[in-house]
């Protein structure tokens, strides 16, 4: 019985002491007729010397490809501490700090964590994690239309700019509240959304406008200007970002005059691994006064009996163990250990190597960027500014591409046609400050061989 | 101390610092960042030696007994840790060819067909990244049936009086109403206010069962029968799984829909606070809706169901698979106790509760339904406690930490006052939880002759009890200190 | 500069505080002609992200052999648990607990492991740990030659069926203080020391007789008769010992009328990783009376101004920090991290698991003695009972065979040519818990093929 | 709480049962054990729980400043663990062919050539496993080179007095007899005593310079003279080099024979005592001698020198090549820190002794050698404090442990009265300094104003002052408790 402590000796005395025959009788309550007939389609247990055999027989047939893909998943460096100390048993075995007192730990962390992600972000406030980065936005949306007093519209401006399947769980999520997303279109040209395009939606009421920055082509939109129409059209204006490029790039409290109202985004790129997707987590933060709208676990300083500095869950009125039925969100559970790492991540790094970091990766994809292009049938697509990810254009179909660049052992990069079919043959490629000049221009030649 | 306050604006951690700075002279400068982020300037050790300390002021399952109730904190086995971190997994990008994943694609699929047999449905998908986004998953699932039928008029969602609050939460996060169903005294739901309630309106009823009163519904075919009758669906909320694994089977109990929380009964660490995982399982009727992406076995090949193939789902509700590693973790977890071991956690898990309870109410604590089975947890109510001495379940809970006993769950379910709510699990040794009994006991005799003392608890954690009641009122989410710390310049 | 916290206003503030320019001047003693010409040779340094690239590389081109070789080192499972928790960094970054009040963890933990190997040895009392078991049988030597009263002779002898660089280390040591080797002999049909040949001893004052069990050769020695008749000669005996064969083989306490005297080995197959030869540790154990004999680190039990349990390095008085020129070893620094290791993984297996794990290795060398000597020109070398480790007897020379087997993927065992010519095409292999039938079957399988 | 007393007869963690049972048939029963193994019958979760409850009550580098003297307490990078402990370094097998581990033995050939250059040595062999092992090998060879000679009159080795217990412990070790040179005033070797007593019976001298008293000898170049001149060689002891990195070599200083400890100056951990790592650097004269293996590089191929290539060698010290995997850890932080990094180390460790030193004088300590400059360490003694309160340099100690900082090194070296060898290292910040010399002084405070208190600590830590005349007197070294409780049966 792996993991169950009893002896023969334990059973029979807490059962005597229970008045019980034998455990059988303890589910006595439940009606015979429902009475399962087992579990054997489940195999029989294995030990840790066979579990580990199993698995690493299949880790071995998965040898990761080189990452040439962003699209929404970034591979960074990982200083070894971070996960060292995130897997600790003390943070890895704890749950939701519900006993303020004995998790001092996890909410200074948090308190931490929430200090750095509202600066990253330039906005007031931060909560203390959601799922990811897709259902973060959609809690921004809801957040948005929740704190819009000026506006009663169930309809959000979207860009089609925005990750594919971020806008899909967006839906998913908010269409069962009758919400309505309106997708605004980009300049095929430039790839960002131009805002003199936007004149045509001026007369309907809309509760927000989404600006992914940058956008899933790497492109830097126009936010500023596009802030200032959104809040001059009554809009709250929701910042979807990329929390490593904020390092350099002017984050959502500092868009326009006033700056977005809120900002949310996928946290992966701060020290979490790619791990086929998850876990990650979503971030949001926003204004101080949206702050009782705010989905999701906040932490709070306060001071105990002795006037000592301690940290607390607090705001709990929100939520749904409190709130139930009329809960900003159902969210509980949600992804403490991945802010865990972020933290240590974020304090290992400092700003400086953030900034490094994303300077470092953009430095490296303008390099390939420069490579590629050199290739004949390759060319970039779009003429606006982007940072550390891009879109190229290619005289042939991007799948088969792909498939070879696989064979040789790479992840090409993330084909546009299905999600963009009006760009033809496109491929978005980022680069990181993982990669040496060395594999970019290892990378480039295959590029070039995979596309004879 | 905050890592800010131990920052210093100039202070870099060169072993972190990739290459030289490198000129965005390509970025123009309206798009660049005016204000330096204000991350601490830490050295490396400075980083690893805070939150080190940090760590050791948490109680944790690794460190002390955990009794929490409806989290199921049991033992999480390193080695699930250990291989889920194996760095061909922690690599792959989540765009990475199906054919380059088999192994993983293998584990994810499996893990599926494991949790169908658990919970006896038809199909099961790994998408949601916790218990309540599985229940979210659930009740669109609901949506998505009625409307797919043009059955627009169900427009509430009925939830017992004891639903944990992501029942209610859920259902109104997916635009239905919620009406609430008194619990009867004897623990299970009051099957004629059900009736009186149930109707054309009703698009569900989210149930949980064993129940958050940790009783098991003995009643529960008649709600199912009552509920279908009227053309609503079940939704199981199987926070609870753990106590009825291999008993019984929430699709043989007729539920349309259920939720697993991974990080329960499949032991997935719990963190802190997540990452969770809630697959969600359907019946045949829900099949066409589950949520995408799905993994799926074609003649030995492994690949992923995506909303091409399945047109009606209801889609995907991460931007990727779901909380992938956490799912590995509970697919180790689960090969390693197989079919029997899994058995036996109901087993154990019971029969922890049950002595526990047994044996407080031996030593004059009054338990919420007394002429009740525990199933894997139960609620001890302390208004008598209260009314004694004016300690409450708060105070006790917080004296426990100073005997080094994480407190029980309290408050929770609403309905019972001054409750604990007490889930030992089965990884849990008889003796720790005789050691758990004598200090709910000395805390009791403690309320009786020094009431102050418990109600001044705790005192020999890093602080003392703290003030929730500020922490609200006087908002401070931010460390907003001496900015030139962080600040270059 | 890595892991240097100062800034440039600290290093400034501090050289104003000690009244120098610059560090350079914080030089000034040491004598201008000696100033050195810097660490040109070192390559500059690499930030984590760079050396965690080269060291995978490296890393990358040793993929492991499937290991069916001991001869001293044995590849066993080792639970997750106990490397998650032995680097801790409680354990992995605290020295010896010379401040016992802040050093209960590891105290207390090597109080734990002192109790559980002396239990394994069957002997009184074990130290803390020595550097590993070559060296551990070198100080077993030097200590029997100071705790036997009995014999003024510094010659000990020692059977040739002892791990031949076990018998070089030792050599390496004790010759330097005079101490003489006298090796004893083996039978050549069933490999292992015959009592009936040991009469040509008995004329001579020797200090100590070694004897290793299971011997180099697997097979297991008569330490029954072998004891008794040291004893008989006032000889102390040294059992050099497989801690994890002790599990289910008599134990030096258990040896003869008396038991062993001193009892010693490697600790590696408890928990320690094989890598590369080291870090392993040594063990000693012996009888309450020569205590005050004993090398190296212990830690007793003792009370604290409150009456409460605690625990102290104790006997100090024995080691070199006290003692000096007059100690019983030179040894400081141990292997306290190994100990670690071993203490939390005989924890986790438990009397029973370290029992199967014993018997499931020796099943395995079982098996597959029975399907290499089913092999043409394969024969098993020696007729004695054998545990877990057999010597068997080719028809061609064993260097070549090994070489293809590593070919194949395979650590096919160690050649007995160099250390025992006598013993001509000879080889000793070694099964352990962590083979499967399967992984059996298909190296027996590579084994013929390497013969043809 | 012992593991044992947390042990049932009967209970085992099935986790880690390989197969079923399987009977020894083959073994005649003489062999077999007859009496059980007394292991603790624990489950996983009481073992981690144990031990990671455990770990917590040590102090060490990763939860507090550890300034203690001549062991080099600085940070130890975890990256150099997590990439020395890859599965395939891990899984080598000793006896692994030389073809097969090219990434690892170029790693250890690249950390000889690097010690070479820091060492100022014609060459570097890992295989010691610890510094009184490198001290060993050293001292041997000293005497395999007069042997080789026919020198053999040659029976004695020089030993400052205030070397550290290792240096005549090994001479000891190694058949020689230790004569103790005393200590000048200004803490530099007594050139007169010296002289003295070298002569045709002098084998050696050991040195550490920088010295145990934390002062660079100036008269080395004089010694190295003297002792060469009478035919003796140098042994330097390396565990000080932290101090000299890039300012000054041995070689260059004119010794014959260094060891270095990994575990001080190249930061591999110290582990609660080891494992270190203690290779030994030789002049030309001693290059026969080096002990075996060593790695070594012929054309771009990697392989080991054994005992065939190397005839004069002392031999191998360890039945493989050393502490391996400690190798691998001082490799990756050398490669980490590079030329320049290695270079500040010895300043900014310098610089923190030297303020340290100059802002507790200021504070009103005194320190054992005034006129000098502190190297990387210095010696503060309280013999005044004793004297005027009865507050030992001990109680000093015990009482930091409650302002949160691990003692300095106390009564060592032991010609300094109540004395502290202190070293901050070059990890650590001025904060922190600045912390440590606040509590010291407070405790300095304490001392005068009520010192019962600085007597009786510590008053904060898992247990009160232990008894250590009790330990010895009342030997108790393994636990003897029931019995029941992990036999079977
Ligand atoms: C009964 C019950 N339902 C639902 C949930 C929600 O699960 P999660 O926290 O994973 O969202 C929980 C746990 O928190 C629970 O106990
Ligand atoms: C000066 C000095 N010499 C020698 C040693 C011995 O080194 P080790 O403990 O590694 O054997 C030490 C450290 O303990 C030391 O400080």
């Amino acid at each position: 019985m792996p993991f169950i402590p009893h002896t023969e000796h334990d059973t029979q005395q807490m059962l005597d002491a229970i008045g019980a025959k034998n455990i059988e009788q303890l589910f006595d309550e439940i009606p015979e007729a429902l009475r399962s007939r087992g579990l054997d389609n489940i195999p029989p247990g294995l030990n840790e010397l066979e579990v580990t055999r199993l698995i690493k027989q299949r880790a071995a047939r998965d040898q990761p490809l080189i990452c040439f893909a962003g699209a929404g998943a970034y591979e960074h460096h990982i200083p070894a501490a971070v996960w060292e100390l995130t897997t600790r048993g003390e943070f890895y075995t704890a749950y939701t700090p519900y006993q303020a007192e004995a998790s001092q730990g996890t909410l200074q962390l948090l308190y931490e964590y929430q200090t750095m992600m509202s600066s990253l972000m330039g906005m007031d406030l931060s909560n203390a994690s959601l799922y990811d980065g897709a259902s973060a936005l959609a809690e921004a949306v809801l957040m948005a239309i929740r704190a819009n007093r000026k506006s009663k519209s169930r309809r959000v401006l979207i860009p089609t700019t925005v990750h594919p399947d971020y806008r899909r769980v967006v839906k998913n999520i908010v269409n069962n509240q009758g919400i309505e997303l309106v997708e605004l279109d980009y300049c095929t040209e430039c790839g960002q959304v131009m805002v003199d395009s936007l004149a045509q939606y001026e007369q309907s009421d809309y509760a927000a406008l989404v600006i992914p920055q940058p956008n899933f082509f790497g492109n830097l939109e126009q936010v500023d200007q596009l802030t200032d129409w959104a809040h001059d059209h009554k809009m709250l204006v929701i910042g979807v970002v990329n929390p490593m490029a904020m390092a350099v790039i002017a984050p959502p409290g500092e868009w326009g005059e006033q700056g977005a109202d809120i900002a949310c985004g996928e946290g992966q790129p701060l020290g979490i691994p790619l791990s086929w997707g998850g876990p990650f987590y979503g971030f949001i933060a926003c204004k101080q006064k949206q702050v009782r709208q705010m989905p999701g676990r906040i932490i709070g300083r306060t001071v105990d009996r002795d006037g000592n500095r301690g940290f607390v869950l607090t705001l709990q009125a929100r939520e749904q163990h409190i709130r139930r039925s009329k809960a900003t969100s159902n969210i509980c559970t949600n992804q403490g250990l991945m802010v865990t790492a972020s933290t240590i991540y974020m304090s290992l790094m400092g700003a400086e190597g953030v900034e490094r970091t994303a300077m470092h990766s953009h430095t490296n994809t303008k390099a390939l960027l420069e490579q590629l292009t050199a290739i004949e049938g390759v060319k970039r697509r779009f003429s606006a500014a982007y940072f550390h990810e891009v879109v190229i254009q290619l005289n042939q179909p991007a799948a088969p591409v792909l498939e070879k660049l696989a064979k040789a052992g790479y992840l090409g990069g993330f084909s546009l046609a299905t999600d963009y079919a009006e760009l033809g043959d496109a491929l978005v490629v980022c680069v990181t400050e993982t990669k040496s000049d060395e594999e970019i221009n290892q990378f480039a030649h295959a590029f070039a061989q995979a596309l004879r | 101390m905050l890592i800010f306050e131990q920052s210093q604006a100039d202070r870099f951690n060169k072993a972190q610092q990739p290459g030289e700075a490198i000129a965005l002279s390509d970025i123009p400068s309206e798009f660049r960042r005016q204000q330096r982020v204000a991350l601490p300037g830490v050295s490396e050790l400075q980083s690893v030696r805070h939150y080190t300390r940090l760590s050791q002021k948490n109680f944790s399952i690794d460190t002390h007994f955990y009794p929490l109730g409806s989290c199921t904190m049991k033992y999480n086995p390193r080695a699930c840790n250990t291989l889920a971190m194996h760095s061909n997994f922690l690599g792959q990008h989540p765009l990475t060819p199906a054919s380059n994943g088999q192994g993983f694609l293998q584990c994810i699929y499996e893990l599926q067909e494991i949790l169908k047999e658990a919970t006896g449905m038809r199909s099961v998908s790994m998408q949601p990244m916790a218990g309540a986004q599985g229940e979210f998953a659930g009740v669109a699932m609901i949506r998505a049936y009625h409307d797919a039928r043009g059955d627009t008029a169900r427009s509430e969602i009925l939830c017992p009086d004891a639903a944990h609050g992501t029942n209610p939460a859920t259902a109104t996060m997916c635009g239905y109403k919620v009406r609430e169903i008194p619990t009867g005294d004897d623990g299970d739901v009051d099957l004629e206010a059900l009736r009186a309630v149930v109707g054309p309106q009703t698009a569900g009823i989210m149930l949980t069962n064993p129940s958050t009163l940790g009783v098991f519904d003995r009643n529960i075919k008649e709600i199912a029968d009552l509920v279908h009758q009227a053309g609503g669906l079940l939704y199981y909320d199987g926070a609870n799984l753990n106590a009825i694994l291999g008993k019984v089977k929430p699709g043989d109990m007729g539920f349309d829909v259920i939720h697993i929380n991974l990080h329960k009964t499949f032991s997935t660490p719990h963190g802190g606070g997540g990452p969770g995982s809630g697959p969600v399982g359907v019946s045949e009727r829900l099949l066409p809706f589950i949520p995408v992406p799905m993994a799926a076995k074609t003649d030995d090949e492994y690949h992923w169901l995506t909303e091409k193939e399945c047109p009606q789902s209801i889609g995907r509700l991460s931007a990727n698979m779901g909380n992938s590693g956490i799912m590995l973790r509970a697919y180790i977890y689960a090969r390693m106790l197989g079919r029997e071991g899994l058995e036996r956690v109901a087993d154990y898990a019971t029969l922890n509760a049950n002595y526990l309870m047994v044996k407080l109410m031996e030593a004059g604590f009054e338990v919420a339904l007394p002429g009740r089975r525990a199933t894997h947890e139960f609620i001890v109510t302390l208004k008598k406690l209260t009314r004694e001495t004016g300690v409450t379940a708060m105070d006790v809970a917080k004296r426990l930490l100073d005997y080094g006993y994480h407190a029980p769950t309290t408050y929770f379910p609403l309905i019972v006052p001054e409750c604990l709510l007490i889930e030992p699990t089965e990884t849990e040794s008889k003796e720790e939880i005789d050691g758990f009994i004598a200090a709910l006991c000395a805390v009791k005799q403690e309320a009786y002759d020094d009431p102050e003392k418990v109600k001044s608890a705790p005192h020999t954690l890093p602080v003392k009890r703290l003030d929730d009641v500020r922490a609200a009122r006087e908002l401070d989410l931010r460390w907003t200190g001496e900015e030139s710390l962080i600040k270059s310049g």
